[in-house]
């Protein structure tokens, strides 16, 4: 990599503090510099551990969900959707069908808001200013919806053990296929800006390379798997919900590099919005909420139950001693794993690479803290 | 005597140069508002015209903080480097045909003598600060403002060759039949990117970048000194939009004329927001370069350009074609760039897309079981099946 | 920095007491003063400078209301996001919102930046960097607490690496409840502290929690 | 279900627990069955053949087989089961300590991603000082894991590279994982 010097050059330690515009929140990288090359990269994590997991074993079963929203707080559904299929699968119980629709129609909305962020904070950290502005504006007419449906912007607590809290509003229908024809135009704007723009390949075409073998000794799960070329997502591989009866395609890349990544994730926002549309068409009257006592206990036993978020895969492993506590409930943090793949990625990058490829692996520091 | 003239000119000239700073600063905050679909300052004065003078009047009454571990006189005289060059240059800068402080006959050297002087306090500012960040941009912007220096001497010599002349008076009354944007349009590209990259605007803005280096040399400077910076930089701006205006598009004369002097400074200072405003709209769609591509961009790309617009010129005129043939040449020497520049990076990213599209994997819908009226434990629940 | 080996607490974090909490005046230049005065963490009240030494009180009145004018309509903030009120800031901040229309430009360096909001959960490995970050601040500085958990710890109050609320580290002038507070919320803190700004140069100190309730009343 | 009485005091309040088990006053606990549909059988057999000897129990639920292995031979199995043609078990989806207070018991999540396939792989460890095999040399995946858990329950690793706290600061003493870390009586700083 380096050519060897004649003079003995000592190597800078730059410090990518816990405050640093381009770390997504309070992440920290010691970089290991000879000039503007990376040499070696030292991440340094736990500013924001709140001990979560700790809380879950002295609340119960309801009130956890409200923990699992603080978690990945960019994909808020999913992650109750997460929790809920743990419990559910733990007390044996099936939701009713329309409950299921729901979910998956709000878990993709999701999806899909978190990919426009995603787009919007990779592109700044790049340098381009205006894709950021376009994907808060998607996310905000999603978050308009789930104002309309849950009652909050951000910290739903929608959905419960056993199904949804209550009946979506009469126009939910209309209103929905609406929103996905803006926001597939929103999306649509900011592919014409980035996906093809010369500087941009040039930032990140061949930048952060690593391939499938690695990829999956690393533990590397989601979108950045499938931009190595791994076809490995939860909802084909190990379907649930109401996935089995939708027909969709699921994006992979080959060389694993930034760009692939972006670009999965980019597909990933278009076969969201069918999914949603298909799911309209298939949905139907029905009850919401299964027949169960209100305070959920479900029988002593374990359970180990994985779904894919925008992240990658997350998985409940949930322990029941029979009380109305979880025992012990051990989460599988997509962006977690997805981070000790950083090192392999960055060696031998620029600082500005370095930058490029933690952004493209897309982690939220709630849930690598947890 | 001419002294108190003298002063008095260039006090009104810092005056000038300020307001249009501070007009920049307007500009870009609502056109980069405009532009990425939000207003922009509006609460600040009529449509935020105070804001510029809110942020002077904040930064000015903020506490200027030096760093215990920096070298505290070098730290507080990197700031008048960086500013005296870039307002000295505005003496020779003519707004009308006989509105400027002094006509030098040697105008254009004068300014690239002046303009490389920045680089000198921009490094100083990095290294005094005494912090990682800070040096590395200082570098940086070395390493960047140097290699941009040569295709900008280059251009304005094509112009100067044109023109016959060094002094901007002469430049601009000898394009009184075509601008030489028109003649030279590679030049006029070449100079456009090369001003970009010397001024630190994006795609080129390596050595402030907020996202690695954090603002590079002006990690450190709070208050008075960082506004002295940010005047600076955007009065550099100006001075591209400027120079651009006056060497290429005939700055207040082109398509009207001899008119009275406040017309043709109203059609230059036209021409100068002209090009400004899109150094602000490249501004807001395009992201940052890495600092090898944009050596290489500079070294590999930007210098043989500016050389073969040199040389077309001479050839032009040692042989003494006609002043369109000159247009024809530049223009057959900047497309080949282009073209291959899409060739070899475009192309290949829309092919490996298609091909992404057909390598994907396609799950098919399973046939819904009947739905029964009301959900029993007969209803098969999904989440059961298990063969994929 | 200030702080002695005393005055860490048994899981060695920072122990605030803001009275002993003094920090070295390094040279000045244009506002505050030389010879150290004690900025009491209100942040608005600048030290007496050069001109208000020399005619005290007759002429700087309304220097300060100009200058407190000119402070409060360009407040730039310290990039500087914990958790999922970050999101809510950065939302904000970006077109639908638009914070810009009040002259608030979030700036990455903290020597440029007036206010931090600090949004999102304080946990104790972060307290020392917070301070940190603080103390670089030049000074007229604000702190908004935007969130419950960093109002007083939130969801999280029961956990062990907590900190219950960033007024143990830094004086915050603004709290925005709310769990993540909508980005209408923050723009009602930014404009209450515009007020406090405003009113601090005016001399006359206003008890925002008491204006609170005339809202209330009146309303 | 009979009507929810009114659940007593979580043990966890005050003191910790007495040794002894707490007298549980609540509705009588059910036990989840553990039933494996098809697919987990065959994973199943796949994964008895491949542990073979060294399984002390096994189970499975829905299509996620376990076996507790005892924590000398953890490494020797894992490496059988992530180089097996058949159960090419090759990434490591999650690996944690459960603290069942009289032991601590470390869960090895194994999922493959060409066949498809999942298995558990468990260890029972002594409470007093918990070590086991590091598997950083078969999946990098568990260099933070091992850091996590050794943060949190204090399990020490044989092996690991580096076991620096990750999750909580330099000066922090107690695993807060642990059920004997006070929880309740948090003191205000």
């Amino acid at each position: 990599m380096t050519t060897e010097q004649q003079h003995d050059t000592i190597d800078m330690m730059l410090n990518m503090g816990p405050q640093h515009p381009a770390t997504h929140g309070v992440f920290r990288m010691v970089l290991t510099l000879d000039g503007e090359r990376v040499l070696d990269v030292t991440p340094h994590i736990g500013y924001l551990h709140r001990g979560s997991e700790k809380l879950c074993e002295s609340e119960s079963y309801g009130q956890v969900v409200t923990l699992f929203d603080r978690m990945d707080y960019i994909a808020n559904l999913n992650n109750e959707l997460a929790f809920c299929r743990a419990a559910e699968r733990l007390m044996s119980i099936e939701v009713p069908e329309r409950a299921m629709y729901i979910r998956v129609i709000l878990a993709e909305l999701n999806r899909v808001a978190s990919h426009a962020l995603f787009i919007g904070t990779y592109a700044i950290d790049l340098g381009a200013m205006t894709p950021v502005m376009y994907g808060f504006r998607e996310r905000e007419r999603i978050q308009n919806l789930f104002e309309a449906v849950t009652g909050a912007r951000m910290m739903h607590n929608f959905i419960r053990i056993g199904g949804v809290k209550e009946d979506v509003p009469d126009d939910f229908g209309p209103r929905v296929r609406q929103l996905i024809g803006q926001v597939r135009e929103g999306i649509e704007e900011m592919d014409r800006l980035l996906t093809f723009n010369e500087v941009y390949l040039a930032r990140t075409r061949g930048v952060g390379v690593i391939d499938a073998a690695t990829a999956i000794s690393v533990g590397l799960t989601g979108p950045s798997l499938r931009g190595s070329g791994v076809a490995y997502d939860v909802r084909k591989d190990d379907p649930y919900e109401i996935y089995p009866y939708l027909s969709y395609k699921v994006p992979i890349g080959e060389n694993g590099d930034c760009w692939d990544r972006y670009y999965v994730r980019l597909q990933e926002c278009y076969e969201s919005l069918s999914m949603i549309s298909q799911c309209l068409d298939q949905m139907e009257a029905g009850p919401t909420m299964v027949q169960m006592r209100r305070i959920a206990r479900p029988p002593k036993g374990e359970v180990y139950v994985h779904s894919e978020n925008p992240r990658g895969d997350i998985g409940v492993y949930l322990v029941s001693d029979g009380t109305d506590k979880p025992y012990r409930l051990k989460i599988r943090p997509p962006s977690f794993c997805n981070l000790v793949g950083l090192a392999p990625m960055t060696r031998g990058s620029y600082i500005a690479d370095a930058v490029a490829i933690l952004g493209s692996l897309d982690i939220v520091l709630g849930e690598v803290d947890r | 005597m001419d002294v108190v003239w003298a002063s008095l000119w260039l006090f009104t000239l810092l005056n000038v140069v300020a307001v249009a700073a501070l007009s920049l600063v307007w500009l870009e905050r609502k056109l980069l508002g405009r532009m990425q679909g939000r207003v922009g300052p509006t609460r600040v004065g009529p449509f935020g015209l105070l804001q510029p003078i809110a942020d002077g009047i904040k930064l000015l009454m903020k506490e200027d903080i030096a760093p215990g571990s920096s070298s505290r006189v070098l730290f507080f005289v990197a700031p008048l480097l960086v500013f005296v060059p870039s307002y000295m240059v505005w003496i020779t800068i003519p707004f009308g045909r006989d509105l400027f402080v002094r006509n030098l006959d040697l105008g254009l050297f004068f300014f690239v003598a002046l303009s490389v002087l920045g680089i000198v306090g921009l490094v100083l500012a990095g290294w005094s600060s005494n912090s990682k960040y800070a040096i590395l941009g200082g570098f940086r912007s070395a390493a960047q403002l140097v290699s941009y220096e040569i295709p900008i001497i280059m251009t304005i010599l094509v112009v100067a060759m044109l023109a016959g002349s060094l002094s901007f008076r002469d430049v601009v009354l000898a394009q009184d039949v075509v601008p030489y944007a028109a003649v030279q349009p590679l030049a006029f590209g070449v100079f456009l990117l090369a001003g970009l990259a010397e001024v630190g605007r994006t795609p080129f803005d390596i050595y402030h970048a907020e996202s690695e280096v954090v603002g590079g040399p002006f990690v450190e400077y709070s208050g008075a000194h960082w506004a002295i910076f940010f005047l600076a930089e955007y009065i550099n701006t100006f001075m591209v939009g400027a120079l651009g205006a006056l060497l290429f598009l005939g700055g207040w004369r082109w398509p009207v004329g001899d008119v009275p002097a406040a017309a043709g400074v109203a059609l230059f200072l036209f021409k100068t927001y002209a090009i400004v405003a899109v150094i602000f709209w490249v501004r807001a769609t395009y992201p940052r370069m890495r600092i090898d591509q944009l050596m290489s961009f500079g070294w590999k790309v930007l210098i043989p350009l500016s050389f073969a617009a040199f040389v077309a010129t001479a050839f032009q005129m040692f042989y003494g074609w006609p002043i369109w043939t000159l247009t024809i040449l530049s223009l057959v020497i900047l497309v080949p760039p282009i073209y291959i520049q899409l060739r070899w990076q475009r192309k290949p990213a829309m092919a490996l897309a298609k091909h992404y599209a057909e390598i994907a994997v396609a799950v098919h819908a399973q046939p819904r079981p009947v739905p029964v009226a009301a959900v029993t434990e007969a209803d098969a629940a999904p989440g059961r099946e298990d063969d994929a | 920095m200030a702080i002695g080996d005393d005055e860490r607490d048994a899981q060695g974090l920072p122990l605030f007491v803001p009275e002993r909490w003094d920090r070295e005046k390094s040279g000045r230049f244009f506002d505050s003063d030389e010879h150290g005065g004690e900025s009491d963490g209100k942040g608005n009240h600048p030290a007496p400078n050069l001109i208000r030494s020399a005619a005290p009180g007759v002429i700087t009145a309304k220097l300060d209301q100009l200058a407190a004018l000119g402070r409060a309509n360009s407040l730039w903030t310290l990039t500087f996001g914990l958790a999922c009120c970050a999101i809510e800031m950065i939302s904000t901040h970006m077109a639908h919102h638009d914070f810009d229309r009040f002259g608030v430009v979030t700036w990455p360096s903290p020597r440029q930046s007036d206010v931090m909001i600090v949004a999102g959960t304080v946990v104790k490995k972060m307290a020392d960097p917070i301070r940190l970050l603080y103390e670089q601040m030049p000074d007229p500085k604000w702190v908004i607490a935007m969130g419950t958990c960093a109002t007083s710890g939130g969801p999280y109050y029961k956990s062990y690496s907590v900190v219950m609320g960033v007024d143990h580290i830094v004086p915050v002038d603004v709290y925005v409840p709310g769990c993540p507070p909508r980005p209408e919320a923050l723009m009602d803190g930014i404009i209450k502290l515009q007020r406090k700004i405003k009113d601090d140069a005016k001399g006359e100190q206003i008890d925002l929690l008491q204006e609170a309730t005339d809202d209330r009343t009146d309303a | 279900m009979t009507a929810q009485t009114p659940n007593p005091p979580s043990e966890g309040d005050g003191e910790p627990p007495p040794a002894a088990a707490p007298v549980h006053r609540g509705p009588p606990i059910a036990i989840a069955e553990e039933v494996l549909n098809e697919r987990g059988e065959r994973t199943a057999r796949l994964l008895a053949e491949v542990v073979g000897p060294h399984a002390q129990e096994s189970g499975g639920r829905d299509d996620l087989p376990w076996a507790v292995v005892a924590p000398e031979n953890l490494v020797e199995v894992a490496r059988k089961c992530r180089n097996s043609s058949e159960l090419a078990l090759d990434m490591l989806h999650l690996q944690f300590a459960v603290d069942y207070e009289d032991h601590i018991q470390m869960v090895y999540v194994l999922f493959s991603m060409s066949l498809d396939r999942k298995a558990i792989l468990r260890v029972n460890l002594p409470a007093e000082d918990p070590t086991v095999d590091s598997v950083v040399g078969l999946w990098e995946a568990a260099s933070w894991y091992e850091r996590e858990t050794h943060d949190l329950f204090g399990v020490e690793f044989a092996g690991n590279p580096d076991l620096s706290p990750l999750l909580l600061f330099d000066g922090f003493e107690g695993h807060p994982g642990l059920k004997s870390y006070p929880f309740n009586d948090y003191q205000e700083w």
